[in-house]
């Protein structure tokens, strides 16, 4: 079974009400070191088998499409994650 | 003991040959005599299938072990008069009442304190998820919610925690799936902290011959499931989430937490009234608590032969799941239906549309068992009715507590409490009261619903009651309220539950609509503690009384045990806290009664009578921490006396606005009334003082029972102080609404204060905001 | 366009607001007709409403998932020959993905759900949705949502301004941090409009704040716009 | 300026209605080799100065208790991103 991961961002330009309410948020907790903080979306998608090339295109083009809005998102990455980053 | 093997399928074949095999039935939150007792109905021991459906079903939760011989009562008490429009009583999903036009309404509400506190957002979500689906399976168009809230002290830090995720898991259900929020409450007290109380109450309204019942009849009949698909959610929810306090440290279990999807929910509602419009479905029920094995189980014994269920149907989203985990599974947004095999083409139709997963599971047979295969082998062969119905019933001691004298008697009485005195005094406690946690405005809460959605809602928060209009045409409607209050029934768990319902009732009646139904949530600690039992049996009984003295019967409810942190007894427990909802109707909801005044020159009268009664009273425990004496006393006869002028009011057009008296008494309902529209008063209070024999201060913050605050318009004044004169009904003209042109609106309590509406309102409206942002 | 009027009312798996709009455009005075998602099929209307709720439960972002269901094809290609398309809330966010309307709604500033009476300023008569208002007459209609704030870039937004095409602004306090306190917005020619409140719920008036929602209704009755059907 | 990445997943056993949602919308929209999908949060938090371990730490500890939540979630990697993920 395969895996690929697509991280989307708000554009840097664009109001991020959550990201703005979690950088309110950290000091209150005693986290004082961060001085911003953008939140965004991580899907990760299962395919049967591995990642080929044509599944990374179809997981580059539903990105572009569907998961993330051009006008206030850019997509990050989208990557073959079938190994890594599981639990880490 | 070892949990169950998981390598060898444990059928009932294999149950039978090995009697000695350890079950972790005390896991399961069975005692020894109900495992017993199952081993004794089965004549073997059970299958770990078996094992988890009568763990589940003979929850408290799910079997009302502690409370059933006590909820009789509500059946002994119900006259021919109050079954008169009662067309389901208690027993199924939800209570069903004839509205009159070929329309009538379910109505229901329930509680999800334990999950709420473990995941605020998603244990609330999931409450007014689970309740909306009880109304489903009558056969109704759920048309609103309500909520009624409890939470720790409104200045702890875990109470920050929890309300933010309880309030917006209630909208967040309810505003994604269409349903407005009418009404609810929202009380804070330390007694709920680490145990907050979480009520949610779903209306639904259908045409007579719409009505759907949960039971599986017709030999050869289909079973289906249909909805979203099972999973790991809730596994061991019900026994150990609803039964036992969760810091007892149970052994770890699949997730406890369910995920609601309320999209799916939406979905599921139009399917489901596509299919009932239709005529697909013979028998419905909803999948809540314990579900498959609570569906299958109460769907068999309530129809006319067995039940076979191919249990590697269900479709899974954990496909790791084992047979009596499915069993088990909580997941949300599930229903049953049974259907003729003739329809079932028709219904996987209907399901496809709505792009809905069904599966067929089974059928119904000739047998009388319950009979549960996985991949062909048997794992389940019970007696349903074994299963649903006959679970254990505890005689569970009760008294009444040591300690209960001595709290009666530490009476708020003038020499125990400071009373303020005198103009300034009293504008500042005014001031203080209406700022404190349980009077101040619920806008941060309730601004967080849509109560606009399906444009059915003449009235909604801050108004007395919720009310929706059912047909469009007549403009046929009902009103609904929520009550409770825990302090009252601490004092006196009798008078309490009577006070709440009583509360209610007289909320519905102010919009102007005909009390007509009651249905109860009954919140209280352990069961197992003969003080707790005490309080829970009195106020039962109080409650199923004063039902029939209104003439308006119980349909149905739920009782929630074991709301308590830590094992102190009594004192561990959340205040006995009956909710008490209660329906009425209005014949054209065009002639509703609003609470606030919108126009100047009326006049404002008092009804009832006003007593020095400050026992359990918001001014007692928000300005000295104190509670303690009696509450207020009730006469039911004048509550019905006071509904029966109001609901003549609305209908006659006598009165422009009406605003029930309760927590925080005269003061409290003079704020509220006056910064609804903005609209000030001048208020007297001498006549009254002289005529009840009270000072200015008992005037306006005393919380004596059966009171009302109306504003008559001057051509109207005659016909109703006459109405009222004939009906003996005590009226007093206290002031008049007053709005001057160009000039701040006030309220205005002559001789003693004055206060800008802005002043007040800005007091009112700042606590909550303040507190959580 | 005006006796006979037909205006469809789209459902999506999710919506909740479309009874009530189809109870709007029946007040005041046109027919509503059920248009279903998966039909790439406007039976003939004159006009569409996208009406309010989660569509698809807005999990992904409010309306990504509505644009691409196949009466969207049908919309966007009568609303490029003019059709009157009316988007609010969710239908508002419908309308800013399928890009009939530039920008994008994002999640409240304060976070919240909020369910209000919203004062309002019409900025724009000239659109087929608000002709039958005075240009800056104020009005007052409910405001529902969690994610209502409008975002767009500078240009945008000053395009917008200039061209005339902000219709709706927010009065009396900005309720969720949209840019240039905007509520509502046009195309180009004035045909398609987006708005966050919902002015369905203020057509009855026993049931909402009052009757100023009607005047969308009606302004589509009298917009003269010809509808070009599929 | 430093960037530390933190990505969040529902736990696996846990209802996922945003996964779900975008699994059943791929297929319509001709995207067919993916059979599930889960939808989580990437946060960006950003630092003045580099990424020192213990501006790590301070970033696993909010990681664990302001941005996830343990009862329904995971936090499934916490890292320095200064370099690397801009705009990919
Ligand atoms: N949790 C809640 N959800 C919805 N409405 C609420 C909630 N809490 C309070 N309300 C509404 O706010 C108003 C004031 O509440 P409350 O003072 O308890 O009313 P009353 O004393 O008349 O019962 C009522 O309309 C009530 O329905
Ligand atoms: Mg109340």
């Amino acid at each position: 079974m395969g895996r690929v991961v697509i991280d989307v961002m708000p554009k840097p330009e664009i109001l991020d009400p959550q990201g703005k309410a979690v950088v309110g948020a950290l000091p209150r907790l005693g986290f004082d070191l961060f001085t911003g903080v953008r939140q965004g979306k991580r899907f990760e998608l299962e395919v049967p088998g591995e990642v080929t090339p044509e599944v990374l295109e179809q997981a580059r083009r539903a990105a572009e499409t569907l998961l993330s809005n051009p006008v206030i998102e850019d997509v990050v990455s989208v990557r073959d994650a079938s190994a890594a980053e599981v639990g880490a | 003991m070892s949990a169950p093997a998981t390598s060898a399928l444990d059928t009932v074949e294999r149950a039978a040959q090995t009697p000695e095999h350890p079950q972790p039935w005390s896991e399961l939150g069975l005692k020894a005599d109900e495992y017993a007792r199952v081993r004794e109905i089965l004549g073997r021991r059970p299958t770990g299938a078996e094992l988890a459906m009568y763990s589940v079903m003979w929850s408290e939760h799910c079997s009302y072990k502690s409370s059933k011989v006590h909820l009789r009562t509500f059946g002994e008490h119900l006259t021919e008069d109050m079954k008169a429009s009662l067309m389901v009583g208690i027993g199924e999903n939800a209570g069903v009442v004839d509205i009159g036009q070929g329309w009538a309404v379910t109505f229901k509400v329930e509680s999800h304190n334990h999950p709420s506190f473990i995941e605020p957002y998603q244990g609330a979500a999931t409450g007014v998820g689970g309740i909306i689906r009880d109304i489903m399976a009558m056969g109704a168009r759920p048309v609103a919610v309500m909520d009624s809230l409890r939470f720790g002290a409104v200045d702890h830090p875990d109470t920050a925690r929890v309300v933010p995720g309880v309030v917006s898991g209630v909208g967040g259900y309810g505003n994604c799936i269409g349903l407005p929020n009418i009404g609810g409450e929202v009380v804070f007290d330390p007694s709920y902290q680490g145990n907050p109380l979480v009520n949610a109450l779903c209306v639904g309204a259908l045409r007579h011959e719409d009505l759907h019942l949960a039971n599986a009849r017709g030999v050869g009949n289909l079973v289906v499931l249909f909805g979203a698909r099972t999973g790991g959610d809730g596994i061991g929810g019900v026994s150990v989430l609803a039964s036992e306090t969760f810091d007892a440290g149970g052994p770890s279990k699949r997730p406890a937490v369910q995920v609601g999807d309320p999209f799916q929910e939406k979905v599921l509602i139009e399917c489901c009234l596509e299919l009932f419009h239709a005529g697909l479905v013979e028998g419905i029920q909803d999948l809540g608590g314990a579900g498959l094995s609570c569906a299958t189980s109460e769907l068999a014994s309530a129809g006319d032969g067995g039940m076979l269920i191919h249990l590697d149907r269900v479709p899974l989203r954990d496909p790791s799941l084992a047979p009596e985990e499915i069993l088990m599974s909580e997941s949300q947004e599930r229903m049953m239906a049974v259907v003729t095999p003739a329809n079932v083409e028709a219904f996987l139709a209907v399901t496809a549309r709505w792009d809905v997963e069904a599966a067929v599971l089974g059928e119904v047979t000739d047998g009388d068992h319950l009979v549960v295969q996985w991949h062909g082998e048997t794992v389940v062969d019970v007696p349903p009715r074994t299963v649903a119905h006959d679970g254990p019933v505890y005689e569970r001691p009760y008294a009444r507590p040591a300690s209960q004298d001595a709290l009666q008697a530490d009476a708020p009485t003038a020499a125990r409490l400071a009373r303020p005195a005198g103009g300034e005094e009293l504008r500042a406690t005014l001031l203080r009261m209406v700022a404190s946690p349980n009077l101040c405005s619920r806008s941060w809460v309730t601004d967080q619903y849509d109560r606009y959605v399906l444009g059915r809602t003449a009235l909604a928060m801050p108004d007395d009651a919720g009310v929706v209009r059912i047909d469009e045409e007549s403009g046929l409607g009902v009103a609904l309220s929520l009550d409770g209050n825990g302090r009252y029934a601490r004092l006196d768990p009798r008078t309490g539950a009577q006070l709440a319902l009583a509360e209610a009732y007289r909320n519905v009646a102010a919009t102007g609509a005909k009390p007509l139904a009651v249905t109860d949530c009954l919140n209280f600690g352990s069961p197992e503690d003969p003080g707790v039992m005490w309080q829970f049996a009195e106020a039962v009984q109080g409650l199923a009384l004063a039902c029939e003295e209104l003439g308006v019967p119980v349909t149905g409810g739920n009782v929630s045990l074991y709301n308590q942190t830590g094992d102190r007894g009594l004192d561990s427990a959340v205040l006995p806290t009956p909710v008490i909802g209660v329906l009425g109707v209005l014949d054209d909801v065009a002639r509703r009664t609003p609470s606030g005044w919108r126009e100047a020159g009326r006049n404002v009268y008092l009804l009832g009578t006003t007593r020095d009664e400050l026992g359990g009273s918001e001014w007692a425990w928000a300005e000295h921490g104190h509670l303690g004496g009696l509450p207020p006393a009730l006469d039911l006869a004048h509550e019905r006396l006071l509904a029966d002028v109001l609901v003549q009011c609305s209908r006659d057009g006598l009165v422009e606005a009406a605003h029930d008296l309760s927590d925080g008494g005269l003061a409290q309902a003079l704020a509220e009334s006056s910064l609804r529209f903005g609209v000030g008063a001048r208020v007297w209070l001498d006549e009254l003082c002289e005529r009840d024999g009270i000072d200015p201060f008992v005037a306006l913050f005393a919380e004596s029972a059966g009171r009302a605050l109306v504003a008559v318009p001057r051509e109207e004044e005659v016909r109703f102080t006459d109405m009222c004169t004939a009906r003996g009904l005590a009226h007093l003209r206290i002031g008049v609404t007053d709005a001057v042109a160009g000039e701040e609106p006030v309220l205005d309590v002559q001789g003693l204060f004055s206060v800008p509406l802005a002043e007040l309102g800005a007091a009112h409206a700042a606590t909550l905001p303040r507190h959580f942002g | 366009m005006s006796e006979g009027t037909r205006v469809g009312v789209v459902t999506f798996p999710g919506s909740l607001d479309d009874g009530d709009a189809r109870r709007a455009v029946k007040l005041a005075g046109a027919e509503p007709v059920v248009l279903w998602h998966a039909d790439a099929d406007l039976r003939g209307v004159d006009a569409v409403v996208l009406p309010g709720g989660f569509s698809y439960g807005d999990y992904l972002r409010c309306g990504a998932i509505a644009r691409f269901a196949p009466v969207m094809g049908e919309v966007v290609r009568a609303a490029g020959a003019g059709m009157p398309v009316l988007g609010i809330c969710n239908g508002f966010q419908v309308l800013c993905e399928s890009h009939l309307l530039p920008g994008a709604l994002v999640r409240n500033d304060h976070q919240r759900f909020l369910c209000k009476d919203q004062r309002l300023r019409v900025e724009s008569s000239a659109t087929a949705w608000t002709s039958a208002f005075a240009p800056g007459q104020e009005i007052t209609i409910p405001l529902k949502n969690g994610e209502g704030g409008f975002v767009a870039d500078e240009a945008t937004l000053d395009r917008l301004e200039g061209e005339g095409r902000v219709v709706f602004r927010y009065l009396e306090g900005n309720p969720n941090g949209s840019l240039r306190d905007i509520a509502g917005i046009s195309n180009e020619r004035g045909n398609v409009v987006g708005l966050m409140p919902h002015p369905e719920h203020a057509v009855e008036e026993l049931f909402g704040p009052g009757l100023d929602g009607l005047g969308l209704f009606a302004s589509v009755l009298s917009a003269g716009l010809r509808a070009v059907s599929a």
